[in-house]
């Protein structure tokens, strides 16, 4: 049949038509074969611009519509809506980039316009060969599962639940909590942290509509938006969770205190068998079998002895847990980087050069030295204290990140501040680059660090520590303002260490098939109109894991999040995407070729009925199971007979696209 | 056809570009202002692993002067594993078209992700000034177009 | 193991003798340090200046003649690794200055960087092993408090130089303790001496040598160690108010292995 | 373009450096151990190139107080290199005609017993032409 196809072409105010002579691409386009109707208008995307379009469908019963604007990525679906309305089917509709791709890289308007009517030409050819097709239904698994449990991952799962909806916390560590437990106060009201957290903690704990996974790792996943199967990794605790009643008593009797406490940033040792903190949900410990003499020796077995309810295990294995979810939330969180990269700041070289998260620890009354500011090398209290800012942030020289880290600022207002106040006769200084404060009440609070608290704002970054034969350390900085050079005694130094998206988030990242970026943090849908959602449909993003974000960021986040999944966990059907795969049955000799390559196991093989010129046979030939189909394309291509085409991308229409481009 | 001696050449360029990541890194690049040359025509297509080596000969038959192949970084596919089927795939294809005389600097697979606007306009810029180095394609022209 | 040998002219006239106990102690060592054949100066400073060519054609040359020899290029004097190293770099990377550089020499076959370029000490950790050397060593520097003087040259810019962590290095610490010193750590050991700027402004240098020195000094070393004939000179002229013995690396390293009354008659 | 215009074209040639990368952290100047005896000081050669304002730059006593000792090079979170910027001012210098610090006749009264020949030969490099 031949189609009838109407062009549009969208001025988008003058961001096209800037560049872009609009007048020229209709009176081209026009005359393209199957064309009959072309008109251009400022903004297509409008009411005005959909009614012309559906009025052009009714009128000029259109078969075909070419709409040239901006991305598909924008707006193929507003149009695609549209022409359903107007009753044609929405697979009908081809857009021609014209900005993105045109107006907004090229300046020359002859070469500009030539290239979008180019563009155009391989729309109309694309929607030539275009067929009505129809979406698929799929179902909705009522279920939505959270990666990490830190703050923004508990605040998602909590809004979850609170909707109605089932949902799993899988964390990794042995409680959940995350960052945020290890911070002693919040700016820029100066909360005690715990003493917020932990009520949350609580309650996604005691909420029955919420199954806590800790000491677990997401380990597999399958499947696609409402209805992915994870595989969640139980890592063996070493205790049994039912009998233990979290008294504490092997922790205190444990003859092996010599393991790292991670929780206090390495900073003092925990014993073998631990709960991370005294706040911890689960209140279970777990054995650290890398450093339980038991495991390591065979010999001890006192946890065992001491435990009166008889929960220790050292048989126990990891389990692997397979679950259902409609929704799956990434809320990974973060680390500080290492600074292996920066020696000129001595991390290294001296325990009072320390990080800001180690200083947290350290003015914790929990913390190592029970909440008492003093040096790590002798227990003085100091006198003098200097803070460096953006160590690593803003560093574009491949040594450290070339983002702004964004808390820094903050919170290095926040240390100086209490400092100064619980300890008015040590100096603080700070060598800032920037002081950033964009936020409610935030440059209030560091101007009050400033003129209240008297803390030393010195403009400048710090080119190296040394420490000293006497044990102090010597900060060589400058002074831009005052343009002199500065050589500064100082007691401890407070390094603003740049954060980064916890490393596991690569290997969690390929597993849902989610993008990242080179900075590892996880891309956005839509970086303004959809910040919460992957590019990967029923995957959500929660927190540092999207970029660098404070407390009430992150749980203004982690809220939307969640009302993403909610949306979607709502639904009872989800629409499928209609441009899969198909056999034709008359090519295919059913090799399994494209089975073998199809990553959704979608393909299988039936034998059936061939009736062709001269044919009429049974035979084994492939079959797509559309529901599973992603429409990626890789069948189409190990088809050794051509028999595997793609609809909505056939080979036909690229071809015809190869065409119009090359012509 | 000719190219004039005055005459500046410009190359024909296919871009293919898969939906999730190169497309909207192209996008970026678009949005971020970081131009390319107008040589440069992208077709969208689903997955990298959706480009059927037929496209790309078609491509050279009809005029074209390069083809590039932009994908998801390996390991971060929407599909999985659409681009390792797309990289070996081009592996062969670029040195089976290399040995007809096609040279490898006329095509390329290239890792764009969809955060890496500059990276797809850095390699457009590259991969455009490459081919017009290399001048008019003239290995696999189809000889019915010709007058 | 045979190695092409850059000694630089400092090494064949004011430092003989940190030339003279490091073919000793390769000698001792198991490995040949081979002269190459009519080398020219390196120059002494890397030069900067992207568009310089000439000033860096004696590199290439000495480079080149380690690879067709098939031999790593062994160097001994900070400044000559330094700038042999950069230039090597360029070589292989900056397509401009390998383009010019080969245009210019008009070898057999153009030189693109192919020769890996050791400093000594590289070659003792790298290739001997500080645990060999321990196992040599018969007189041990036993209660000796060492400090290792690196300055700058070996270690910056450390992306090229790779030579160790240009902020906390530790290869001439790990040096010390082999030959059964004790490594003082000082902050100052990778600051500037001075460098050619004590031609001139004698003052300067004198004052930063000083500097490093009375850190060393604070830190209780005994003595210093240098790779570089340069900073030896300017650590002698400082005006430290503790003066330091400073000493070639390869010196002690005659002394432990035995060889320095060799070496010396 | 005007002779300033191009002198600053030349030293960012010459330095391989793009003085728009610098973000006024003063790292460099932390770094310096020259600082003191420089008039103008590290973080400010960029600003000196950018504003083209070369002729300040190449009469200034920073171009021979720099000792090359790469810290600033090293440092630089934004690899803007100043140490190569000055380098680029003072190649613009030497390679003038009578631009060069060091004349051959005030050579003998500077050198002593113990000078290394790679001082003389360092110092030529960086001083003349």
């Amino acid at each position: 049949m031949q189609q009838r196809i109407g062009v549009f072409v969208c001025h988008c105010g003058s961001n096209i038509a800037a560049t872009v002579d609009v007048k020229k691409v209709v009176e081209m386009l026009a005359l393209e074969p199957g064309v009959v109707h072309a008109e251009d208008y400022q903004y297509m995307c409008s009411e005005v611009g959909q009614a012309k379009i559906a009025e052009a469908i009714k009128e000029k019963q259109l078969t075909g519509v070419v709409v040239c604007s901006c991305s598909p990525r924008m707006h193929e679906t507003t149009f695609r809506k549209c022409a359903e309305r107007a009753g044609l089917n929405p697979y009908m509709v081809e857009i021609a980039n014209i900005r993105e791709q045109v107006s907004w890289i090229h300046k020359d308007m002859e070469e500009a316009t030539q290239k979008a009517v180019i563009l155009g030409r391989a729309a109309i050819a694309k929607v030539s060969l275009n067929t009505p097709l129809k979406a698929g239904e799929s179902r909705v698994t009522k279920r939505a599962l959270v990666i990490g449990g830190g703050i923004a991952g508990i605040q998602t799962a909590l809004d979850i639940a609170d909707a109605g909806y089932e949902v799993d916390i899988v964390e990794k560590t042995p409680s959940i909590g995350g960052r945020m437990s290890q911070l002693d106060k919040t700016f820029p009201t100066l909360d005690c942290s715990a003493c917020i957290l932990t009520p949350k903690m609580v309650e996604a704990s005691a909420n029955e509509k919420i199954t806590l996974y800790t000491y677990s790792e997401v380990e597999k996943v399958s499947g696609f938006v409402g209805d992915f199967t994870v595989d969640i990794r139980k890592k063996a605790r070493s205790v049994d969770m039912s009998k233990c009643t979290g008294c504490g008593v092997c922790q205190e009797k444990c003859p092996n205190k010599k393991a790292p406490s991670e929780f206090n940033r390495g900073l003092n040792t925990r014993s073998a068998i631990y709960t991370p903190f005294a706040q911890a949900i689960p209140n279970v410990p777990v054995i650290d079998r890398e450093h339980c003499t038991k495991f390591l020796t065979g010999k001890c077995g006192v946890c065992s002895k001491v435990c009166q309810a008889g929960a220790i295990d050292y048989e126990q294995q990891d389990e692997i847990i397979t679950e259902k979810y409609g929704a799956i939330v990434v809320a990974t969180g973060f680390d500080i980087i290492k600074l292996d990269n920066y020696g000129e700041y001595a991390y290294d070289q001296s325990p009072d050069v320390i990080t800001s998260l180690e200083l947290e620890r350290i003015m914790n009354a929990a913390g190592p030295t029970k909440g008492h500011l003093e040096r790590m090398s002798d227990h003085k209290a100091p006198k003098n204290m200097v803070f460096i800012q953006c160590v690593g942030s803003r560093c574009s020289d491949g040594r450290g990140k070339s983002y702004c880290s964004k808390i820094c600022c903050m919170y290095t207002a926040k240390h100086a501040m209490l400092i100064r106040d619980k300890y008015p006769d040590v100096n603080v200084t700070v060598f800032y680059i920037d002081v950033r404060t964009p936020g409610k009440n935030f440059d209030e609070f560091y101007r009050r660090a400033v003129e209240d608290y008297h803390v030393n704002y010195i403009k400048g970054q710090v080119g190296k520590v040394t420490p000293e034969a006497d044990g102090s350390l010597t900060v060589h900085g400058v002074d831009l303002i005052d343009n002199k050079q500065i050589k500064m005694k100082a007691d401890m130094v407070v390094l603003a260490a740049a954060i980064e998206p916890n490393p596991d988030i690569r290997k969690i990242a390929t597993m849902l098939t989610a993008s990242i970026d080179t900075n590892n943090f996880l891309t956005e849908a839509h970086a303004k109109l959809r910040p919460v959602e992957s590019p990967t449909a029923g995957i959500f993003l929660s927190g540092v894991t999207q970029g660098p974000k404070d407390i009430p960021e992150t749980v203004s986040q982690a809220g939307a999040a969640a009302v993403k999944a909610i949306g979607l966990l709502a639904k009872d059907k989800l629409l499928t995407n209609p441009c899969t795969a198909q056999a034709d049955i008359m090519a295919c000799n059913g090799c399994s070729t494209c089975a073998n390559v199809c990553p959704y196991g979608a393909i299988s093989y039936e034998d059936k009925e061939v009736r062709g010129p001269g044919i009429r046979e049974v035979r084994r030939v492939a079959v797509v199971n559309s529901a599973l189909c992603q429409g990626c394309g890789a069948c189409t291509v190990a088809c050794p007979s051509g028999a595997m085409d793609l609809q909505g991308f056939s080979n036909r229409q690229i071809i015809a696209e190869v065409d119009a481009i090359c012509r | 056809m000719s190219i004039g001696a005055n005459e500046e050449f410009r190359p024909k360029i296919v871009a293919f570009c898969c939906n999730w990541c190169s497309y909207a890194g192209a996008d970026l690049a678009g949005s971020s202002r970081l131009a390319y040359p107008a040589d440069v025509k992208i077709i969208r297509v689903p997955c990298s692993c959706r480009v059927n080596p037929m496209f790309i000969l078609r491509a050279f038959e009809r005029g074209a002067d390069g083809v590039i192949l932009c994908g998801c970084h390996p390991g971060d596919c929407h599909y999985s594993t659409g681009n390792f089927y797309a990289r070996r795939r081009m592996t062969m294809l670029f040195s089976m078209l290399d040995y007809i005389g096609v040279e490898n600097g006329r095509t390329r697979v290239e890792w764009v992700s969809a955060a890496e606007g500059a990276k797809f306009s850095a390699t457009m810029n590259d991969f455009v000034a490459k081919v017009t180095s290399l001048g008019k394609n003239v290995r696999l022209g189809d000889l019915r177009c010709k007058n | 193991m045979k190695y092409s040998y850059y000694p630089g002219c400092t090494l064949k006239n004011k430092a003989k003798d940190l030339d003279a106990y490091a073919r000793a102690s390769a000698e001792a060592l198991g490995f040949e340090l081979e002269e190459i054949e009519d080398w020219q100066c390196c120059g002494g400073v890397y030069p900067l200046g992207s568009d310089e060519i000439a000033t860096k054609l004696s590199s290439v040359r000495a480079l080149n003649a380690a690879k067709e020899k098939g031999q790593d290029l062994v160097t001994l004097c900070s400044a000559c690794h330094h700038v042999i190293k950069r230039v090597n770099d360029d070589m292989k990377n900056v397509a401009d200055i390998q383009f010019r550089a080969n245009n210019y020499l008009k070898l057999d076959e153009p030189y693109t960087g192919e020769t890996q370029v050791l400093h000594f000490l590289e070659v003792l950790r790298d290739r001997v092993g500080f645990d060999a050397i321990k196992e040599k060593v018969v007189k041990p520097f036993t209660g000796k408090k060492i400090g290792a003087y690196y300055g700058c040259l070996l270690l910056r810019p450390g992306k090229i130089l790779e030579f160790d962590n240009p902020e906390n290095p530790k290869i001439m610490e790990d040096f010390i303790r082999a030959i059964g010193g004790e490594p003082v750590i000082y902050p100052y050991r990778n600051e500037c001496c001075g460098g050619y700027i004590s031609l001139k402004e004698k003052e300067l240098s004198k004052s930063m040598a000083g500097k490093i020195m009375d850190n060393a000094a604070s830190f209780e070393a005994d003595m210093l160690i240098t790779a570089c004939p340069l900073c030896l000179y300017n650590l002698n002229k400082s005006d430290a108010k503790t003066k330091l013995p400073v000493y070639y690396f390869t010196e002690l390293l005659a002394e432990a292995l035995g060889l320095k009354e060799e070496v010396q008659a | 373009m005007t002779k300033a215009e191009m002198q600053a074209e030349k030293i960012k040639e010459i330095s391989g450096t793009d003085p728009y990368k610098c973000m006024k952290c003063g790292k460099c100047s932390a770094s310096c151990p020259s600082f003191d005896e420089m008039d103008i000081k590290p973080h400010q050669f960029v600003s000196y190139v950018l504003n083209e304002d070369i002729e300040a730059l190449a009469n200034s006593k920073s171009l021979w107080k720099c000792l090359s000792c790469f810290a600033c090079v090293e440092r630089c979170p934004r690899d803007v290199k100043p140490g190569k910027i000055i380098d680029g001012a003072r190649q613009l210098v030497v390679r003038e005609k009578g631009g060069d610090y060091l004349k051959a006749d005030e050579i003998p009264e500077l050198l002593d017993e113990e000078l290394p020949q790679q001082l003389l030969v360092s110092a030529f490099r960086r001083y003349r032409r």
